[in-house]
């Protein structure tokens, strides 16, 4: 069971130009910040990315865009990045946008085995063009495929030698979901342990799911919002 | 005529003791501030939280405690963390009780259009249409008309559309107004010092007014 | 937020004859015995229980079928239960069997608002007659839809009074699809606490789902197969 | 000829470092004890638990640690618990590598039967179905033939089917064979004692036999 890597470079050593990756986060929250870096020095290129936001201009996926190593996006929400919307307008990146819900839903579909889910989110919208509809009770459901990525790379706060992950707060979001759904799922966490030092009833991800796993270093954890209260309510 | 904040307020007054609420960007996160005090609401959060609670004090923000808008926040006592799969699947499980989000255009039929305005950049539709196409009780927070002076409460959307027949309540700087099972913005109160010809005005989709419009209370 | 309520018994007070349950456990473990039991008492007949196994002949559900209570079981396993092996044979009973994954992922279909699932378990057997076969990358699958029951009953360790639940080892099992699963869901639980003593981390099920909590008593816990170890290893 | 703690023996060589591995009820249980101890296997239960260990001592049970076969377990480090959908999307998902169980008939195109007897008591099939519908490597415990006499490696099976085309490998108190891809029974070992014409009476199905087979060491 020997899933532990040295660091990021030894855990991306065999990602490749063309593949598709799920990249872990919301936002700025709960990103796989030692990956990202170790994919801008690798320099790998022609990556589809899946991935609800795509970063901001110097951090996150951002950091892949500007190098030009991504070809195509799949994600929700896309916005607060210039560079990302200078390639975009001028064609050099490809974006598919889906629904938050679908997007974390077909990764889910992938973890567990289901070819497809059935979803109502973007019936009767442009979302829905040459997918298939069918209606369930009398409500309309559009029929999404499960993601079928080559490696899913998701951050954690703990870890154990065996895969077994767990998350801080809202930083689990889309990291859980792609845990389960990547061919190969590399894991970085903000502090490794051994087994049994993480209580079984409170593991978020099961260690079955994840190939390679090791413990990051300096984390930024950058904030997007910062907003404070300025008086007690 | 209402501000955002008095939107926000009128708003408010719609939440029931032991509701859960999802608040999209905007107005809507307003509301939160004038939740009645003697009612118990739990605000989900999309990107998988239950039990949102107000920003944090100064130096007491966490990286990894944020809102569906990307905001430091707070977890009130009985919070409940979750992953985005299981966040969605509550939303279209029908669990969550309301939603309020913010619009460009509605129409009569309560078709609402919200993520994406042709020529522009497209920045995606995030969690919306999972929000509208499954929730049963849909609030609309936005402006009555346009910045260019044009109605958003249409017969038909013009923009390219985020959900169907979901939107069942309206509450601008100018009125509210329920969107009727048949079609048609039924005016149910009148900000203060709005006439209902103001209303009139600016509504460019059917507008039904039976009787007396009252001026709403905030 | 009142979800608590006294006891058993006025959790399952509006649960009528002719409904449909879903209650959680696997074999005697996680079983909901204070719902069962006022359930006996109360004497509700004509019920569809939705549950993986269908107890012993003087526990779980078994107390349930020894009053006549169940007109139809919907299982993966209903061994050890003489009872109920008569009640099947004279016909009293409806029996359908079903897979266990398939049991399980059509509670979270319930619960995750999806129609349907797809799974290739019972592919080519009795179990997919009359149902939609449908290929996805060259394998089969079934068609199974979502549940729909009137009351699920779950048995949680610990639960705070907005109805998040903690469960403990392997009694978690089918207690956390089926609690996200009832048009309302009852939760009885081990010892009940206030808002903000269960980390938000360790949540297994969100309050969201459960409608009603209360605090059981008197739990048994009886063991189905006592094995132990003679020797060390 | 192999007693089942024999077939668990020489099913136990099958199993590789890293390893999760699914074990059903009988002789499939057995095998856990004969794991070789220089090798990292997890054995996960499908009502929800990586990491199952051995008995736990007298006076230690938990009547919340328990297997699939519902008898008290203990929990090695590095133990996971989940709800019994995640732990069959993990099976599902072929996350699990290795799924061993037993069967009453098994046909030489890989079908088997192990759940259901016409005309006797229906216990149901608990989570065989999904086991096989979705494991890449499937190995059947069984005895060659049964209790009257007759093999229960068929050309095609009699009793209503598990699953089809899913058997990889078959282990009896007689031999180990394989499935071939294109049908057959291909025969890989002799038991100890057994010659290949004791093997060939026994099999029903199309007994596909190449070279000198070897007798197993176990």
């Amino acid at each position: 069971m020997n899933k532990v890597v040295s660091d990021a470079d030894e855990a991306i050593r065999d990602i490749e130009d063309g593949m598709t990756l799920m990249l872990g986060g919301f936002g700025l929250c709960g990103l796989p910040e030692n990956c990202i870096a170790a994919l801008v020095k690798k320099g790998t290129k022609e990556l589809t990315c899946i991935s609800n936001n795509a970063g901001v201009d110097d951090f996150g996926i951002g950091l892949m865009l500007k190098q030009r190593q991504v070809k195509k996006m799949i994600s929700s929400y896309v916005g607060e990045n210039a560079e990302f919307e200078r390639q975009l307008l001028s064609g050099e990146l490809d974006v598919e946008l889906i629904p938050q819900g679908t997007l974390a839903t077909r990764c889910m579909a992938a973890g567990y085995g289901m070819p497809a889910i059935f979803t109502p989110a973007g019936i009767g919208t442009e979302v829905a063009i040459g997918k298939e509809v069918r209606n369930f009770n009398g409500k309309d459901y559009l029929m999404e495929l499960a993601f079928d990525a080559d490696f899913a790379i998701v951050k954690a706060w703990k870890g154990d030698t065996m895969g077994n992950l767990v998350y801080k707060a809202t930083a689990r979001n889309f990291n859980a979901v792609m845990a389960m759904a990547g061919k190969i799922t590399i894991a970085e966490v903000e502090e490794l342990v051994e087994p049994g030092e993480l209580d079984p009833d409170h593991i978020h991800t099961p260690g079955i799911y994840i190939h390679r796993i090791f413990q990051g270093v300096n984390y930024e954890k950058r904030i997007e919002q910062r907003t404070v209260r300025k008086n007690v309510r | 005529m209402l501000d955002k904040e008095g939107i926000a307020k009128r708003i408010a007054k719609e939440i029931k003791d032991g509701y859960y609420v999802n608040l999209g960007i905007g107005i809507p996160t307003l509301v939160a501030n004038y939740i009645p005090a003697n009612i118990d609401v739990v605000l989900q959060s999309e990107n998988g939280l239950l039990g949102m609670g107000p920003f944090p004090f100064e130096g007491e923000e966490d990286a990894d405690v944020i809102n569906a808008g990307k905001q430091t926040i707070t977890m009130l006592p009985g919070s409940a963390i979750f992953d985005s799969a299981m966040s969605f699947g509550m939303i279209r499980a029908k669990k969550v009780n309301l939603t309020i989000l913010g619009a460009m255009e509605v129409s009569e039929n309560g078709d609402i259009a919200n993520w994406k305005i042709p020529g522009k950049m497209v920045k995606g539709m995030g969690g919306a249409m999972d929000l509208v196409a499954s929730a049963e009780n849909i609030i609309v927070a936005m402006q009555h008309v346009n910045k260019a002076g044009e109605s958003k409460l249409l017969p038909k959307c013009t923009l390219p559309l985020t959900g169907v027949n979901c939107v069942k309540k309206i509450v601008t700087e100018l009125a509210v107004l329920d969107v009727l099972p048949d079609g048609g913005f039924k005016l149910l109160e009148r900000a203060p010092g709005i006439s209902v010809d103001e209303i009139k005005n600016a509504t460019a989709g059917k507008l039904i007014i039976e009787g007396d419009i009252p001026e709403m209370i905030i």
